[in-house]
C-alpha cells in the first residue's frame, strides 16, 4: 500500500507531535454555523435581486419574527438531543401551551397569570413524559409520541375543536409591542437564546447535560444525578415548547387548536439538526440552532418573495437543507485538507 | 399603492399588489383557483402573486405565517381561505396595517377580518350536501369521514350535523377521522362499514377519501346498497359515478368564484363597493355532471 | 484498630439469572492499599461497581467506616460519602475534553453557577504536571486520546476528587512502564495521606510493590486476604488458580 | 448500605457462577412481541364485547389488510434501524412508488413491468440517500429529511397533483384478489415478512447489518464492507416503501398524489419502534415489527368498532403505544424479578 | 532471507493538525513475533491501524510480502491481504454473543447462503477450549462480559481468522497471570506455525520471553529496532524514555 512517497514539506504544518491546536480563525472557520450563514448570505443575494423587497426592514423583522418560533422551541429541544433525549411530543406541548393559556385569558385572567399557568400546565407535561421514561423504561420515542397522540387529544376536547379568541390586547402586545424598535418576540428569543447559551456553555449544568448525552454510563459512573438531569430536560424542553405556542398566540392574536402538530416538531427538531446538534447526543451550540431557525424561516420567506411557485417550495427547501449540510462538510474538508 | 415586489416582473409602477396565499398550492382545485384569479388580476391591472404552505397537508400555521410577510412586505391586498377561526386575528392585523383582506369559503362578516368574502360558508354547505341526499326518495343513513374535530374538519362536520338536524329522512350513523391521511381512508371507511352496516351514503369533505371509500364499498360487496357522495371530479369522483359506487357529487363553479374574489378585492382597493356574488356550488346526480365540467365546474 | 473504612459482608450480586458474586467480603483500611486480585470474570469489578454506587447487591452489606449508611441509590451517593472510582472501562465523555472530564461530577464554579473554566483547565493541567503525565492540552477531547492518555485522565480525575476511599480498577492496564510507575508512586502517597485504597489489578508484581494487604476472588467467592508482606507470589496465584483452597467460611473481621 | 441480611434462599436460581442460561420458556415470555400479543388480545376481548361484529372474518381481514400496508413499509425501515441508520424519506418513497408505477399503468404498460419499474425508481432513491449519507458525510436524518421535501415536490409535479387512475383490474387484483381465500395483500405482506425474517436471522448479510448498527466502529474494523451495507440497506428500505405504496395503489385502485408522506412516515416508524427495534440499532425482530403494525391498525379499527367518540381516538391511541411498552417492562421486571 | 511478511516504511500520520506518527519504519518477518513498544501516545495503536486499514498513512509506504498492494482502503481490504487483527479496544460488538462476534467478518456459511450458526457455536466453542479459557456460554452477549473476558474474545476471533499476517494491540491488558500466560503460549504457536506476529505490548516481561524483535517508537518516530535476544531490558527502557538516542536515520531493511 503505497500512499505516497512525495518528501514532506513542512511549511504547512502548524503542529508538533500530538500537540498543535487550532487557531481561532481556523476555529470559527470549522464551526457549521459558519456554513449556515454563508449559506443564507446566498440566498439573500438571490432574493435581493429578485426582489428589491427583500432587504427592506419591515421584511428582514418578519423573517426574524416567523424565526422566534421555531427557536424558542428548538432551545429546549436542543438542550435534551444534547443530553441524549428525543421530545415528540413538542408540537403537542406546543398547542396546549398556547390553548392552555388562550383559555385563561377569555376567561379573563390577566396575562401575567395566564402566561405562567400555561407553562406551568406543560411542565408538568414534561415531568409526565420523564416520569414514563425513567420509571416505566418506555424509550424516550414512543413515550412522547404517546404524549403527543394523547395531549393532541386533549388539546381538541379542551376546546371543542375551535380556536380560542379574541384574546386582549395586553397579551398581544407580549409578542406585537416593540422596545426601541425591535418587537418583542424577538426579544424574548433573544433572552431565551442568551439564557440557553449561558446555561449550556456556562454552567455546571450545561457540561453535565453534555456529559449525559455524550455517554450517559460515564455520566451515571462519575456521579451525575441522572434523574435529576433528566427531569430537568423533559420540563425544559416542554417549557420552551410552551412557551413558543404562547408567543405565537400573541403574534397572531389566537390560540389555534390547528397551530402545532407534527409539522411543528418537525421544523424545531430541523432547526437543531441543521444547526449542528447531533442526534448522537453530547455535541450542539445554541448559535447553530439559531442560524439553523433563522435559515428556515428565510428559506420560507425567499420562496415567497423570489416569487417561486409554491409547487417548487419543498424541492427548493430539501435541496437547500442536503446542500448546506453537504458544503459544510466540503468547506471543512478543505480546510484540513489533506496532503 | 407601492412598489411591485414579491415575484412581479409584469406588473409596473402603481399597480395594485395581491398577495393569494393558497392552502393547497398543488392540489389540483386549489391550483385551478389560483390561476383563475391570476388571470383576473391581469385583466384588472393588478398583479397577483401566489404562495403556499410545503407538503401536502393544508397547514394553517405556514398560511398565517405568510399573511403576515404578506403584511409586512404592504402588499396592497391579501386573499386566503381562513382555515379556522384564528384567521381573524391576522387578517384583522393586515387590515389594521391598511392592506385589503379577501377570503374565500370564509364566515365573513365584521369579526372575520375579511374585507370582501365569496362562497358559501360551513353551515351551507352542510346545508347543500345534506339538502341533494334528503331530495333522493327513502331513508338515508349518513356515515361521515372527516379529517379530525378541528379547524375544516370541525366546521364541515358542525354543517352537516346542523343540517341533518332540520331534515325528517336523513340520520347520520358514525363518523371517523383520517387525520387528512389518504392512506387511512380504506381502513377508516371500512370499520365504518363494519360498525354500521346500515349506512347508506358516505359523506366527506376531503377529496383524498374518494379512491379509499370507493374500493371499500366494492370489496365489501355493497355496490347499489351504499353510496358516496363525490367531493369532486378529481381523484376518481367521475370514475365513481361512471361505475355507480358514487350517486352524488359535490361540484363548485371555483374559476368565477376566484375571479370574483379578485374583483371584489380590487373593488374595495378601489373605493368601490364590491357586488354580491351568487353562490357557485351544487350537488349533482350523474348526468349533470359533464355540463357542469364543461362550464368549468370542478 | 479503628473500623474498617469499607468493609463487605456477604455481597451477592444476580444478573437476571446469572450469579456475578456469592460471597464477597473484605475489610479495607484507611492509611492502607487493598490489593483485589482474581481471574478473569472472578467479580473483580461487579465488586467494585456495586461500592462505588453502580450496582446495587442483592444481598449482604457495604459499610463504610463501620456505619450501615443505608441504601447508596447512585454512584452520586457514593461520592457523597466519600468514594472515588477509576472504571476498568474508565467511563470517560469522549465528547468532552480532557480538563472537563477530570472536573466531571465536580466542577468548579464561581459566583454560585457560572463554572469556574479557567480554574478548571488550570487544577487539571497542574494534577497531570503532578501525576508527571504528558497528555497534551487539557482541552483535547478525549475520544482524541490514545488509550493510556485516557487511563492517565481517569486516574488523575479520581485523585483530583480528593475522596478519602479511592477505588481503582485495573488502573495501569493500558499504562507503559514509567507511566506504571508514576502511578504506583500516586498510589503511595494516597497511602501516606490516610485514604483507603483499593486496587484491581492483574500485575501481581505491581501488586506486591504497592498494597499492604491482598483479597483474592474467585468464582464470585472471597477466597482469602492476605497481608502482602505475609505471602508469598506463589500462595496468591494458588488462591487464583484454586490450588490453594479457600480459607474457612467465617464472618469476622479478616486479617 | 445494608441491603439486606436474608439468608440465601437457592430454589429459585436456576444459575452456576457466570453460567445459566435462561429456559425456552423464559425466552419466549420475555420477548416483546408477548406482551404485544397479549394487548392485542385485550382489546379484541373489549372490542368484541361492545361489538360482536369485532370478530367476523372481513372484520379480521380488514385488520390484516390495513395492517400489510404499515408492515411491508415498516420491515424494510426496521432493517435500516437495526443497521444503524434512519430513512425519513420513506412517506414520500411510498407516494413515488405509487405514483410512478400507476403513471406506466396508465400509459398501458403491463402490470408485471410497471412494478418492478416503479420499485427500481424508488431504489434509486435510496442509492442517492446512501450516496449523500455517505460521500457528502450528510446525518441520516437531515439527508433523508431532504429527499422526503424533494421526493414530496417531484410527486406533485409529476402528477401536477392529481390522483392517477383508472388503474387496470389486473393491477388492482394484485392486492385485491385472493388465494385460496386469503387476500393476496396479505400474501405479499406474508412473503416480504418470511423473507425479511430471512435476511435478518439466517443470513451473513443479516448478522453484518446487527454488528454494523450495534457498533458501527467495530464493524468496520472487522473488516465489514460498510459501505456496501449501507447501501443496501438505503435501497431496501426505499424498495419496501415503494412496495408499500404499490400495494396501496392497487387496494385503492388509484395512485394518491396525498396518500404517504409524514404520516405514513410516522406510522411505519411507530411499528417498527413499539415492535422492539432499538433506534440505537443492532436490536429489533421481524416478528416484532410484524406485531407492531397489526397493533396499529387493530386500534384504529377497534376504536370506531366500540363506538368510542373519534374525538377519544388519539387520546387511547397514545395511551395503548406507551401502556403496551410500559407493561412490557413491568412483566420482564417480574419474570427477572429480583430477590 | 525472504521479503519481510510486513514492512512499513516512512510512515507519517495527521490527524487534523495533530501529528501522530513522524516517521515510523520496521519490517516484520513470517515466524517470528515483532514487538513494538513505547511510551503512551506513542503511537504505536495508530501504526497497526494503519497496516490494519481503519486509517490511511499520509506519507510513506505499507508492503506485505515485499509487494506494494496499492491502495488498501479499507480494513475489509486488508483482511483479503491476509491481516487479522485484535485492537486495543477490541472492536467488540456488544449485542451480539460471542460466537457471533468470533466470527465477524468471516461467517459461515451453508447453501451458498443461510448462516451456518450451529458450526459458527461449534467453531466458537473449540477455538476457546483450545486458549483454554473459559467464558461461559458462546452465546453470551459480548456486553455482559468482563474485561478480560473480552479481550480474550477478541484475541480468540484474530486466532480463528488464521491469518498470515496478526496484529495484536495490546492483547493481554486485562487478562489475568492464567491467561496471559495461555496467550503467550498461542503467539509461540502462531509464530511455529510460520505467521508474521506483530504485537504492541506494555509488559517488557511479556516481550523479553516471546518477541523475536522489538521496534522501539518514540514521539512518532522508530527509535530503533533490536534482536530481543541481543539487548537488554535497560536498552529498551532507555529507548522508550529517550535516554538512549534513537539510531541514525536509514532506509534500508533493519537487523
Ligand atoms: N483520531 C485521532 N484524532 C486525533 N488524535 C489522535 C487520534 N488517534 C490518536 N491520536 C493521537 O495520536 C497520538 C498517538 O496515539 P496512539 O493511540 O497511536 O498511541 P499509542 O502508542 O497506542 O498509545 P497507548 O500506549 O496509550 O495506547 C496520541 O497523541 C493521540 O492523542
Ligand atoms: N451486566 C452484566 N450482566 C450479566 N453478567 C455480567 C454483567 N456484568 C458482569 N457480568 C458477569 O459477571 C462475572 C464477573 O464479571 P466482572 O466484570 O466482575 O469480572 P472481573 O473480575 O472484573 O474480570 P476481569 O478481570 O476480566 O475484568 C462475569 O462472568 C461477567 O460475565
Ligand atoms: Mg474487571
Ligand atoms: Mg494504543
Amino acid at each position: 500500500m503505497t500512499v505516497t512517497a512525495k518528501p514532506p514539506s513542512t511549511q504547512d504544518r502548524p503542529a508538533e507531535h500530538g500537540g498543535a491546536r487550532d487557531s481561532l480563525l481556523t476555529k470559527v472557520l470549522v464551526r457549521q454555523e459558519t456554513t449556515l450563514v454563508l449559506v443564507m448570505i446566498a440566498i439573500g443575494v438571490f432574493a435581493t435581486a429578485r426582489s428589491a423587497l427583500f432587504l427592506s426592514e419591515s421584511n428582514l423583522t418578519s423573517i426574524l419574527r416567523s424565526s422566534v418560533i421555531y427557536f424558542v422551541m428548538a432551545c429546549g429541544a436542543a438542550l435534551l438531543v444534547i443530553g441524549g433525549g428525543l421530545d415528540f411530543s413538542a408540537g403537542a406541548v406546543f398547542t396546549l401551551g398556547a390553548l392552555s393559556t388562550c383559555k385563561l385569558l377569555v376567561e379573563g385572567v390577566p396575562w401575567p397569570l395566564a402566561v405562567p399557568a400555561g407553562l406551568a400546565v406543560c411542565c408538568a407535561v414534561g415531568a409526565v413524559n420523564f416520569a414514563v421514561v425513567t420509571y416505566l423504561h418506555v424509550p424516550p420515542i414512543i413515550a412522547t409520541l404517546g404524549t403527543f397522540y394523547m395531549l393532541t387529544g386533549i388539546d381538541n376536547l379542551v376546546t371543542d375543536g375551535a380556536d380560542v379568541l379574541p384574546l386582549p390586547a395586553g397579551f398581544q402586545r407580549v409578542a406585537q409591542g416593540s422596545v426601541l424598535g425591535v418587537s418583542n418576540d424577538v426579544l424574548i428569543a433573544v433572552a431565551v437564546g442568551v439564557l440557553f447559551w449561558f446555561l449550556l456553555e456556562r454552567t455546571r449544568f450545561g457540561v453535565n447535560v453534555r456529559a449525559l448525552g455524550g455517554n450517559r454510563q460515564a455520566a451515571v459512573g462519575n456521579g451525575l444525578r441522572v434523574f435529576r438531569l433528566d427531569l430537568a430536560l423533559y420540563v425544559i424542553a416542554a417549557a420552551t415548547a410552551a412557551l413558543a405556542g404562547v408567543v405565537y398566540s400573541a403574534q397572531v392574536g389566537a390560540g389555534q387548536v390547528t397551530a402545532g402538530g407534527t409539522s411543528t416538531t418537525l421544523n424545531a427538531v430541523t432547526a437543531v439538526l441543521i444547526g449542528g446538534v447531533s442526534l448522537m447526543g453530547g455535541m450542539g451550540s445554541v448559535q447553530g440552532v439559531a442560524v439553523g431557525a433563522v435559515l428556515l424561516s428565510l428559506i420560507d420567506n425567499a420562496l415567497v418573495l423570489t416569487g417561486i411557485p409554491p409547487q417548487y417550495n419543498s424541492i427548493v427547501i430539501g435541496a437547500i437543507l442536503v446542500s448546506a449540510v453537504a458544503v459544510d462538510h466540503l468547506r471543512r474538508a478543505r480546510i484540513y485538507r489533506k496532503r | 399603492a407601492d412598489r411591485a415586489g414579491g415575484g412581479s416582473s409584469a406588473g409596473g409602477q402603481g399597480a395594485m399588489t395581491i398577495q393569494f396565499v393558497n392552502p393547497l398550492p398543488s392540489y389540483p382545485t386549489w391550483r385551478q383557483i389560483g390561476e383563475c384569479m391570476a388571470d383576473e388580476a391581469k385583466q384588472r391591472g393588478a398583479d397577483l402573486a401566489q404562495s403556499g404552505p410545503t407538503g401536502q397537508a393544508l397547514d394553517a400555521t405556514a398560511m398565517i405565517q405568510q399573511v403576515r410577510q404578506a403584511t409586512a412586505n404592504k402588499k396592497d391586498a391579501i386573499i386566503t381561505f381562513p382555515a379556522g377561526e384564528g384567521f381573524a386575528e391576522v387578517l384583522k392585523q393586515a387590515k389594521a396595517a391598511g392592506v385589503v383582506t379577501g377570503t374565500i369559503y370564509g364566515p365573513g362578516g365584521e369579526g372575520s377580518g375579511s374585507d370582501y368574502n365569496i362562497g358559501p360558508d360551513w353551515a351551507s354547505i352542510g346545508e347543500t350536501l345534506v339538502g341533494a341526499v334528503a331530495a333522493q326518495p327513502g331513508k338515508h343513513v349518513l356515515g361521515l369521514v372527516a379529517a379530525a374535530d378541528t379547524g375544516l374538519g370541525k366546521s364541515w362536520l358542525d354543517g352537516v350535523k346542523g343540517a341533518v338536524a332540520k331534515t325528517d329522512n336523513v340520520t347520520i350513523a358514525g363518523e371517523v377521522y383520517t387525520g387528512d391521511d389518504a392512506a387511512k381512508a380504506l381502513p377508516q371507511v371500512n370499520a365504518l362499514l363494519t360498525a354500521h352496516p346500515d349506512v347508506t351514503t358516505i359523506v366527506t369533505h376531503m377529496g383524498t377519501t374518494t379512491p379509499g371509500a370507493v374500493s371499500a364499498i366494492k370489496s365489501r360487496g355493497l355496490l347499489g346498497r351504499t353510496f358516496l357522495l363525490a367531493g369532486g371530479h378529481d381523484n376518481g369522483g367521475s370514475e365513481a359515478m361512471e361505475e355507480g359506487t358514487a350517486n352524488l357529487m359535490l361540484m363548485q363553479d371555483v374559476c368565477t368564484l376566484g375571479k370574483q374574489l379578485v374583483d371584489g378585492v380590487v373593488d374595495v382597493h378601489q373605493g368601490k363597493k364590491p357586488a354580491e356574488a351568487p353562490v357557485r356550488i351544487q350537488v349533482v346526480g350523474k348526468d349533470q355532471v359533464q355540463g357542469l365540467l364543461d362550464k368549468g365546474w370542478v | 484498630m479503628p473500623a474498617p473504612a469499607l468493609r463487605l459482608r456477604g455481597v451477592r450480586k444476580w444478573f437476571g439469572s446469572v450469579s456475578a458474586l456469592e460471597d464477597v467480603h473484605f475489610d479495607a483500611h484507611a492509611g492502607e492499599v487493598h490489593a483485589i486480585v482474581g481471574d478473569n470474570g472472578a467479580g473483580k469489578s461487579t465488586t467494585i461497581k456495586i461500592v462505588a454506587g453502580v450496582h446495587r447487591a442483592d444481598e449482604g452489606e457495604v459499610l463504610v467506616n463501620g456505619e450501615e449508611i443505608g441504601h447508596v441509590r447512585s454512584a452520586a451517593d457514593a461520592q457523597e460519602r466519600g468514594i472515588a472510582v477509576v472504571y476498568q472501562d474508565l467511563a470517560l465523555v469522549e465528547c468532552l475534553d480532557i480538563a472537563h472530564n477530570m472536573a466531571l461530577g465536580n466542577l468548579p464554579r464561581r459566583f454560585g453557577i457560572v463554572l469556574d473554566r479557567r480554574r478548571m483547565e488550570r487544577e487539571a493541567a497542574r494534577v497531570l504536571k503532578d501525576l508527571k503525565v504528558r497528555v497534551g492540552d487539557v482541552r483535547t477531547a478525549a475520544g482524541l486520546l490514545s488509550g493510556g492518555q485516557r487511563q492517565v485522565v481517569a486516574v488523575a480525575r479520581a485523585v483530583r476528587m480528593d475522596k478519602p476511599i479511592m477505588l481503582l480498577d485495573e488502573p495501569t492496564a493500558a499504562l507503559g512502564v514509567q507511566e506504571t510507575a508514576h502511578v504506583g508512586g500516586i498510589i503511595d502517597e494516597l497511602r501516606a495521606t490516610g485514604k483507603a485504597v483499593v486496587i484491581v489489578s492483574h500485575d501481581l508484581d505491581f501488586v506486591f510493590s504497592h498494597a499492604d494487604r491482598v483479597t483474592v476472588l474467585r468464582l464470585g467467592r472471597t477466597v482469602g486476604t492476605r497481608r502482602v508482606d505475609e505471602v508469598g507470589r506463589e500462595e496468591v496465584v494458588g488462591m487464583i488458580t484454586g490450588a490453594v483452597p479457600p480459607d474457612a467460611p467465617h464472618h469476622d473481621e479478616v486479617a
